[in-house]
């Protein structure tokens, strides 16, 4: 949390990121760039699965970016409830849509993969389950830090909200894998993570880290439009 | 003199993102009534609640008897007696129930139940349900709750909205007799309270 | 002490002045319950199949459709920021409000449910089950409820949200719940259940009332 | 006529300056439709079997949820004086009251309808015909359920009230919206089933203006 | 001397089951003002609330130029502006907008908006959503709707709650001016509203 401290302030924070964000974005197009090609083009076609494998590598990295951001949700709640940091509640506002995103983009690549792997688009599987949970613990926070209209009841409500689910993440996780295991459907074939190849392990990690960089420029990014947001608001009310 | 009892120094409020006030210091001794005059949108209302603690102020301290509020709410608010734009009662429990009730509330034991209602001649009133009250009898409920609740500060947001002048006689001889008894009040007020107090104008 | 019992008794004697609410809540929970064989049809395997389920959901529902008016009433009258100004910690507050609300919701809820199920063809002893994992499962949705309910006051179209916010919280106790009464209809054990459910009332006792003092605060600003 | 459509364009507006409402109460439905197979078990056979049935419930409680506020916003800041004191029908200020809740929330109900009945495992038949229903349905349901909330006006709990009093009149709506996706699946014809629903709707459309107007009327005394 | 336009015969009215004033008659002619006072709970409200036909009387007769208000309710209310205890706005438009939309319902169409900003002070104001506006900013937004709406007969329940002093004259001058047009208007309050004017006061 030290590098939030020293950026807690908007305006050092901008004189910070306008320096990196050039610099990041072009990373991270680079990185995407060569992500993809290796997934697509270096990356062998699975001998069960054919060429629908490639969908694991935005995937699999979506699901982890997805969790790890509501984490950083919390973190940015509870610095913003206990701190008070005016930057936290504008970085939150900034994430949970990025958040939201990567779960959207998890669920939605997962039932594209689950067409050809499963005969259907969704099976009521814990992952899965759970995965939509989480999605829905996004909407709650985005929905609720907009519902209000002075924007700092929303952030501090959404923070409260942020802290209890995660705080309640596991506990939900856990309790889907048990309901699911009570009565194991049938019909589903699921991928059971075989050992997986360095042919296969290097290009995933690879886009896990790009898309990680593109995470936290889009993050930023989103973070700089909200303080000129803010600033705008203020402008307007002050006049 | 001897330092006030209440002690504002350099507070700051702002809603939504707009500042309200900026840098406000004032004291107040026992005995002693603030009249807040000011525009409409000057931050009357914003300040009464800043000092209450439901609004955090962006900066500056509080301090009762030298010492700051913010290291013992539960202290402060027991010092407070508040009346707000909104009468704060429920509509479906009487006149006499509702008293009751916020005392408690309060944690005190509304024993002078009586003379609170009597001093706003709220007896034949007392059974009735405060949905079918008119909005000046339900305003007299409200300040029969402040004057029950014995408490050493008073705030007082427009506290003679609705009163007929009856009603405003009463409540100025119950803060007469506040006062009297050393008590502190602080009142948001567009019409002359009629009580010997200082004042305080909020710039809009 | 006496500021928690004085609140827990004003609200439930408001509730008492108007004995009409609780029944209307339990009435929707009925009318909920009854549409499902409408929707369905009235196959009495498939019905039988789902009743855990339904009845689970149904409830879930109805305390949350009556949790929304918790602190949005006290908000609106201003009672609210008496509350607020209590010299005595405003978690305890919180608990009482949603005490006051089990009381009047989940007991009932609980009680009635059983009877339900046996229109949908339920044996004795889910009966049993039923009613017991919903007395036990309960409270954590007041309270869970309940910090939904706070922190939705002032927003719009605040009962919708409310159920976004409270909806996913609430799965674990609805997972448990209503999976007890599976579990016992294939017959294993159901201790797991009723001691996960306890424990996650006692998690939400340990925690909520915190988090809905924090949400209450801030609905005062 | 000026009237009916600046009341019309206002409620839409005042939609649109919170777009996040219209999306809670998708949200919600959504949420609700999720909690069904959490309840009741992962099984894709009993799912379809139950589907229609449920995304028909969920979608009547999404829209009693966002019905509740329908008038009582109007009550509660005083507007509803002004709407019962302009110079032309209380009837058509109620039609546009109930038309506005409709295109916010019935169309986008019956759009996100059938995107959840894949989850459960529906056909692109029964898809299309769950669409048509909810269409034809729901302006029935934002119209009875409009007389609900006139009618609760000033009730505590309203919320609660409101569904009890809805849910018994939507339930021929239901039954028949429902009962057209499941009559499908047995290979029976549906043109009944749809026709009745649009003859529902009519009679909705016919008779509730009135109702709701002389209900508004009742709590504006 | 001509009859005048606006004549009550024999009202009685009724809250719940409580009588709350019996056999009130008056008349009033263009150009007059009719204020209303009273003790808190004397009927003033009910009063209003029955004129404008919110409230169905319980016997008595409402007529204008003669002819029984009942007989065309649409064509009295268009007769009508409404300041009820609440204001009337919705928060989540601006002030502008609530002004139109309001003066739209009536079947107007607020060409003269600007000027009804003008007269209370709203032009900076005009921009921003009603739920950030302070109390008596809210009840000039209100006041502003009634003279927006040019209607011969304004019903105005405690005009003046929560207004400051120039907020005050400026009501005051707009009710002068509607006077003078030849309209009128009958206004509850407890304070003087400071144009001349009749009185009725009720008894408790
Ligand atoms: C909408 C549908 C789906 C959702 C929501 C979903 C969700 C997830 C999540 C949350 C993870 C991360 C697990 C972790 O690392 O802890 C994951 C990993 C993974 N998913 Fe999916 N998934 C879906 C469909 C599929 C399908 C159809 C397949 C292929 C048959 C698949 C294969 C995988 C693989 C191979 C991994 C990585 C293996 C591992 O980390 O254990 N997923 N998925
Ligand atoms: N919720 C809010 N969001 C944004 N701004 C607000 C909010 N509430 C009040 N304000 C603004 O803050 C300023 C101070 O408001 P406040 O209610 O304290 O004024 P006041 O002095 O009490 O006025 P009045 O005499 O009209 O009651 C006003 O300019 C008002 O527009
Ligand atoms: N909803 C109600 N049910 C029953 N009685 C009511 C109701 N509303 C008002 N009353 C009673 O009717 C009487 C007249 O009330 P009204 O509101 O007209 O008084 P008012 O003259 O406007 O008083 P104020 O100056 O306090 O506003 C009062 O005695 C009041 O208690
Ligand atoms: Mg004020
Ligand atoms: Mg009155």
């Amino acid at each position: 949390m030290a590098d939030l401290h020293f950026l807690a302030n908007p305006a050092r924070f901008r004189r910070f990121s306008q320096r990196v964000l050039p610099g990041l974005g072009f990373a991270t197009v680079l990185m995407l760039g060569v992500g993809l090609y290796m997934a697509f083009f270096v990356a062998p076609a699975d001998y069960q699965q054919g060429q629908t494998v490639r969908i694991m590598f935005v995937h699999v990295p979506s699901a982890w970016l997805s969790m790890g951001g509501y984490a950083l949700l919390a973190v940015l709640g509870a610095s913003l409830l206990v701190w008070r940091h005016p930057l936290a509640a504008l970085m939150a506002r900034a994430a949970a849509p990025v958040g939201a995103s990567f779960a959207a983009v998890c669920l939605l690549t997962g039932s594209l993969w689950g067409r050809p792997m499963w005969g259907t688009y969704w099976v009521w599987d814990a992952r899965l389950t759970s995965m939509l949970l989480l999605f829905f613990l996004y909407l709650g926070h985005i929905a609720l830090s907009r519902a209000y209209d002075d924007s700092g009841r929303g952030d501090r409500a959404a923070a409260i909200l942020a802290l209890v689910g995660v705080i309640n993440l596991p506990i939900i996780k856990f309790s889907v894998d048990w309901w699911n295991t009570l009565h194991q459907p049938a019909s589903v074939t699921r991928l059971d993570a075989p050992a997986i190849h360095n042919s296969i392990l290097v290009p995933l990690l690879w886009m896990a880290v790009s898309l990680l960089f593109l995470f936290v420029w889009l993050v930023l990014l989103r973070t700089e439009t909200e303080i000129d947001r803010r600033r705008l608001e203020v402008a307007d009310q002050t006049q | 003199m001897a330092s006030p009892l209440l002690e504002v120094t350099d507070l700051a409020c702002r809603r939504g993102s707009r500042p309200v006030f900026d840098r406000l210091s004032f004291g107040l001794g026992g005995g002693e009534l603030l009249a807040l005059t000011g525009r409409n949108g000057s931050g009357k209302t914003t300040l009464l609640r800043a000092l209450a603690g439901l609004v955090r102020p962006d900066a500056g301290t509080i301090r009762w008897q030298g010492e700051d509020v913010a290291g013992d709410p539960d202290t402060w608010r027991g010092r407070l007696a508040w009346l707000g734009h909104l009468d704060g009662l429920k509509g479906d429990l009487t006149v006499a129930e509702n008293l009751e009730t916020a005392e408690r509330l309060r944690g005190g034991d509304a024993a002078r139940l009586d003379s609170a209602l009597v001093a706003f001649d709220l007896g034949p009133l007392a059974a009735r349900p405060v949905r079918t009250l008119s909005a000046g009898q339900r305003r007299r409920t409200a300040l029969a709750r402040v004057v029950l609740a014995a408490a050493p500060l008073w705030l007082l947001d427009e506290p003679l909205n609705a009163l007929d002048a009856p009603a405003q006689a009463a409540f100025r001889s119950a803060l007469q007799k506040h006062l009297e008894g050393g008590g502190l009040a602080i009142a948001a007020t567009h019409a002359a309270l009629g009580v010997v107090g200082r004042t305080l104008e909020l710039a809009a | 002490m006496i500021g928690f019992l004085s609140l827990l008794r004003r609200d439930l004697r408001l509730v008492w002045r108007r004995p009409g609410d609780v029944g209307v809540v339990l009435a929707f929970f009925v009318v909920a319950v009854v549409l499902f064989p409408l929707g369905i049809g009235p196959e009495t395997n498939v019905l039988t199949r789902i009743a855990a389920g339904v009845l689970w959901c149904a409830a879930l529902f109805a305390a949350l459709l009556s949790l929304e008016r918790l602190f949005a009433a006290d908000y609106e009258d201003g009672t609210l920021d008496l509350l607020l100004l209590a010299p005595w910690p405003l978690e305890l507050a919180a608990l009482a409000k949603c005490g006051a609300h089990w009381i009047v919701t989940g007991l009932p809820l609980s009680l009635l449910a059983p009877l339900l199920g046996v229109a949908f063809g339920l044996e004795p002893e889910s009966l049993f089950i039923l009613f017991v994992t919903l007395l036990v499962g309960t409270p954590a949705l007041s309270l869970t409820g309940g910090l939904a309910a706070a922190l939705t006051l002032g927003a719009r179209k605040s009962g919708a949200l409310l159920a976004l916010l409270a909806l996913p919280l609430c799965v674990p106790t609805l997972i448990f719940g209503a999976g007890a009464v599976e579990a016992l209809a294939m017959g294993e054990g159901i201790v797991t259940h009723v001691a996960i459910l306890a424990a996650l009332a006692l998690v939400a006792l340990a925690t909520m009332p915190w988090a809905i003092a924090a949400a209450l605060r801030q609905a005062g600003e």
